[in-house]
């Protein structure tokens, strides 16, 4: 039986998991997952690792590796795409305008929680956001930075932060957030989740590589709240 | 070449936060830690075992658990951390305290297994002479046992604060990765690892968590070599 | 006024001691794995025996049936360890003085001074007890026992690997501690003719049997 | 209530990988961990500290750094991993025989100091006399020096399998987290942290990963416990 | 015949030794420090000296100027130790048989029942060190000697605890030891009574000082 390894950025658990099951169904196909930060993964693949597939959560890792030509020739194609919200406790629930004339340091007190700016993804995108709008050194101080997004939406379930950053995809499973608004795409870097077959992918790589772009996985994708339109 | 060895403001100011969170880690759990050690050494009483895998837990857990447990309980909104907030305006959650109380108890079980070690080895024959002497067992505790498992509780001390400095995931988990607050050597390297670009940067950082972890060993190993001496065993 | 009742029961050995003490200085005598030192380390409460009794100058010590069980640090018993147990961590001047931290100097019997001229420790008193010699040991832990004034004062071999002129000098001395101080003592020796030096209360021990009421 | 306790297949494989990566590691790091104990309790020798410090460092950093540094060393295209692959055919990236070197690496310190303070601790009169008997220092190292310091070399272990049950950072970036190879009972639970509803799930690794230590520290306790009757030392 | 010249500095103490034994077994006597434990560790190997030199039976097992410095274990030379030091984690059993595990039957000279049977250990074989009373610690220590027949036996104070009735026993034994096996001797003891019964070789030490040849 053939055997397709896949790296997936750990953000996207569920869906490759729900789509892997799925898949094996249909095809006499083993599909082995491993799920960490895209950081983690690039680097193994780099390292040699046996992935067939890999799906990032941002661009930079994906281009890392097709820099260093690791990537099978045009294989790469942005996948999915997500949205930037921001969300605030249940109880919590504060207005917001996303308006450069917004008094964001006033609207909430305590922390706002999201991906630690400088490295991950969320944080990144975030800090743009913020920036664009303006609200950036009125809020600065009181960011907190987190190891991935899951534990920024943790910090805000909690209410240990009163405002946290992350993605839809995020704030849509959890019923202890509010999303408060969207950030408008042009705030940001458009946020997208590349897909690639590494170089020495197996030929059966190419099939779940296939049916990771087709309709069926698309719906599991949307049921997990991402966005397809990139595709 | 030796370029690499000068660091910046920002970069020191990352090695004293971790220092700082180090040294009050091994100062806040030294005491129960010892204690701890010498209840399970010495005592037998029902639960026993219970106590001991409790103090065992954050070893055995990917630290994110404890972390996270942490966050329940001491968080500002946590249970405990509710009324230290409240009452006593104590805080936590987000602050350097808060990455004490995360590598702390990350530590606790090593130097608590350290000192048992120790405490276990001492010779009941001395206490008990100490005791014919009208010596309370407590004061026996202070002036025979405590003395005599010096090499063990130092040990206990190192392995601490090392675990301490290198403590990643309880940390980020319970106050978050702030800069100047929260931000220690191992969360700073953390970042430095999830960019492209961030293995120079990382690696500089490592040298100087070795750096530290250097002068912490060769400072333990001489209070151990004296302790060993003090209780007539030499190291060669 | 001494009195000791006690049942002990190991695998290859039985202990069966009924002995009562009213003289100030008393020894205990016999072979080799007769029970000498058990004796004494229940009377010092360091060995619980099955069952028994032991009264002190009207107090109890022990009594298994009232359930009475002192602790040793309360009993007041001075001892001297057949194998020394000196504390490894202290100077032997700190060894000597351990006791006189925490006895109320009224209570205090002897000097620190008076204790190292007798027992010549002068020129030991900065070193540590793995840098003495055997007898040196012996002589440390007489004196440390000494210095914790106790009620009662327990020996277990305490000359034995002292020199005839160390002997020779202390065991006046420990006469004098046992009259004059008013310090009983109980002394165990299996050297009938060091014994007859200090006392003729001889308790004769054998195979874990003695009655004996001086 | 007691649903929770009733665990999936997928579950107890999860378990049983935890289990056997654990009970590897620990006797992959036994005997080196006693010998390097031993060097550094009774050896002087030029480069000691270096030793010593090197011992530690995986303690001191954040563990996704040893991992990359494995990566970087035994990976299939790594600086000895190439020739481990091409010659012997061994593969340790990304089976869970890397995950056992990733948690030894990490758990070595653990022993080691363990170890190194038994052994510091036993008596070197009882070694001369063995000598004195005519026993060649090897032979007196193991009738001798090893059953003394026992009751240490247990308390690594048992440190050392907690460490490696424990066992995150290093693992997953080493390894990777790939079920049924490399998704130990951490690995298992961070996913689960990563996923909605999760909560409960990991909750009931959280359990397993108790129940496994719990188990573990009931057998190293009694094996103390013997240790230390052996050597003529009580419990209570 | 044994030849040791020796010189060691302490703080409070310093050896000078030179000493010449042709005899079979020759006793070590002085006062409690004079320097007697010493001299044996040096012998042994376990001391080293500042300088000096030793020569048994023509081998030289050190010497300063020489570096040559034999390794305990290679001098073969029985100690009975002033502490026991008996190995706590064995039963008297596995203490008495611990150098039969690696001496060539051909070499050995006593028999482990025969040892036994003589220091009277029977009831006591299963039992370890921490379970013997101090004489029974003492017959096990010179017993495990023996049975690791060596070409010097030293012994140091080896019957301090033992009473008059085992004394006047393993006395005899001992000489048998020296006489018919042929194995030199060196006794410390501090107790002249006890060295004139098994020789009348005696280098008496003091202060350090010995220059004898006997
Ligand atoms: N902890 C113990 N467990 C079991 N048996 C023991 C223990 N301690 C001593 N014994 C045994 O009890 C008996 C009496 O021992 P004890 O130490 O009282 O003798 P003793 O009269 O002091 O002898 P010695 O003059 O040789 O010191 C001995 O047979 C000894 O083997
Ligand atoms: N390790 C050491 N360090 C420093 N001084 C020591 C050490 N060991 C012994 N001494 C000192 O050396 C001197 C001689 O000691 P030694 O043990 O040889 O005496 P000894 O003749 O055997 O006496 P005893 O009959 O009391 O056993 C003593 O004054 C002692 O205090
Ligand atoms: O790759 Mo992540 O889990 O979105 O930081
Ligand atoms: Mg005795
Ligand atoms: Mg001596």
């Amino acid at each position: 039986q053939d055997k397709v390894t896949i790296f997936a950025a750990a953000s996207l658990t569920n869906a490759i998991t729900d789509i892997a099951a799925q898949y094996e169904k249909e095809q006499a196909v083993q599909i082995q997952t491993s799920f960490a930060s895209s950081s983690t993964l690039a680097k193994q693949i780099e390292k040699g690792a046996p992935a067939d597939i890999f799906i990032s959560a941002d661009t930079k890792w994906m281009s890392y590796l097709q820099d260093k030509t690791l990537l099978k020739a045009d294989s790469r194609v942005n996948l999915l795409g997500n949205q930037l919200v921001l969300i605030a406790p249940k109880n919590k629930a504060f207005k917001v305008e996303m308006d450069k004339s917004f008094n964001i340091a006033g609207a909430f007190s305590g922390k706002l929680c999201t991906g630690e700016l400088e490295s991950v993804p969320v944080g990144i995108y975030a800090k743009q956001s913020l920036k664009n709008l303006n609200w950036w050194d009125t809020v600065k101080m009181r960011i907190v930075g987190t190891q991935d997004v899951r534990a920024a939406l943790v910090f805000v379930e909690r209410g240990e932060c009163d405002a946290g950053i992350v993605y839809a995809t995020d704030a849509k499973v959890s019923n202890k957030v509010e999303v408060l608004s969207a950030f408008p795409d042009t705030s940001h870097d458009l946020i997208v989740y590349p897909l690639a077959l590494v170089k020495t992918a197996s030929p059966a790589a190419t099939g779940f590589y296939d049916y990771l772009k087709s309709e069926k996985a698309k719906a599991i994708f949307i049921k997990y709240g991402f966005t397809i339109n990139l595709l | 070449m030796l370029d690499i060895l000068r660091f910046t403001p920002s970069e020191i100011s990352i090695l004293a936060l971790s220092l700082k969170v180090a040294l009050f880690c091994v100062v806040l759990i030294l005491v129960p830690a010892v204690v701890v050690a010498w209840v399970l050494a010495r005592k037998s009483f029902f639960g026993k075992s219970l106590l001991d895998s409790l103090v065992h837990l954050p070893l055995v857990l990917p630290p994110v658990v404890p972390g996270f447990l942490l966050l329940l309980l001491l968080g500002n909104q946590g249970l405990i951390g509710k009324y230290l907030h409240n009452i006593f305006g104590i805080s936590l959650a987000f602050t350097w305290m808060g990455a004490v109380v995360a590598s702390a108890v990350m530590a606790f079980p090593l130097m608590v297994r350290s000192a048992r070690l120790a405490i276990s080895q001492v010779d009941k024959g001395l206490e008990i002479a100490a005791q014919s002497l009208g010596a309370h067992p407590l004061k026996v505790f202070f002036t025979i046992t405590l003395p005599l498992s010096m090499p063990g509780i130092i040990t206990g001390l190192i392995l601490a604060f090392s675990r301490s400095l290198g403590e990643f995931g309880a940390t980020i988990t319970f106050v978050g990765n702030i800069e100047n607050e929260t931000r220690t050597l191992p969360l700073a390297i953390y970042s430095y690892t999830q960019i492209p670009d961030g293995d120079l940067p990382a690696l500089r950082l490592v040298i100087l968590s070795m750096a530290l972890a250097l002068g912490a060993l060769m400072i333990s190993d001489r209070l151990e070599r004296k302790a060993n001496q003090n209780i007539g065993r030499h190291h060669d | 006024m001494i009195e000791v009742q006690a049942r002990l029961k190991r695998k290859n050995f039985e202990l069966d001691a009924s002995v009562q003490l009213s003289q100030r200085v008393t020894a205990i005598y016999g072979p080799s794995g007769a029970g000498k030192s058990t004796l004494l380390s229940i009377i010092a409460g360091i060995t619980q025996p099955d069952s028994g009794r032991i009264v002190i100058d009207g107090e109890c010590l022990f009594d298994s049936q009232a359930r009475i069980n002192k602790p040793i640090h309360q009993r007041k018993i001075g001892l001297v360890f057949q194998e020394g147990r000196l504390f490894p961590h202290l100077t032997v001047e700190h060894n000597l003085s351990y006791a006189l931290n925490f006895t109320p100097v009224q209570n205090q019997q002897f000097q620190l001074k008076q204790i190292v001229a007798l027992l010549e420790l002068g020129p030991l008193l900065k070193q540590r007890p793995h840098q003495l010699s055997g007898g040196e040991k012996q002589r440390v832990a007489l004196g440390r026992a000494l210095l914790s004034s106790p009620r009662l004062l327990m020996l277990d071999e305490p000359l034995a690997s002292l020199d005839d002129r160390l002997k020779n000098q202390i065991l006046p001395f420990l006469k004098l501690v046992s009259t004059e101080i008013n310090i009983p003592m109980i002394y165990i020796s299996h050297s009938k003719k060091e014994i007859m030096q200090i006392t003729d209360n001889l308790i004769d021990i054998q195979h874990g049997k003695v009655n004996c009421h001086l």
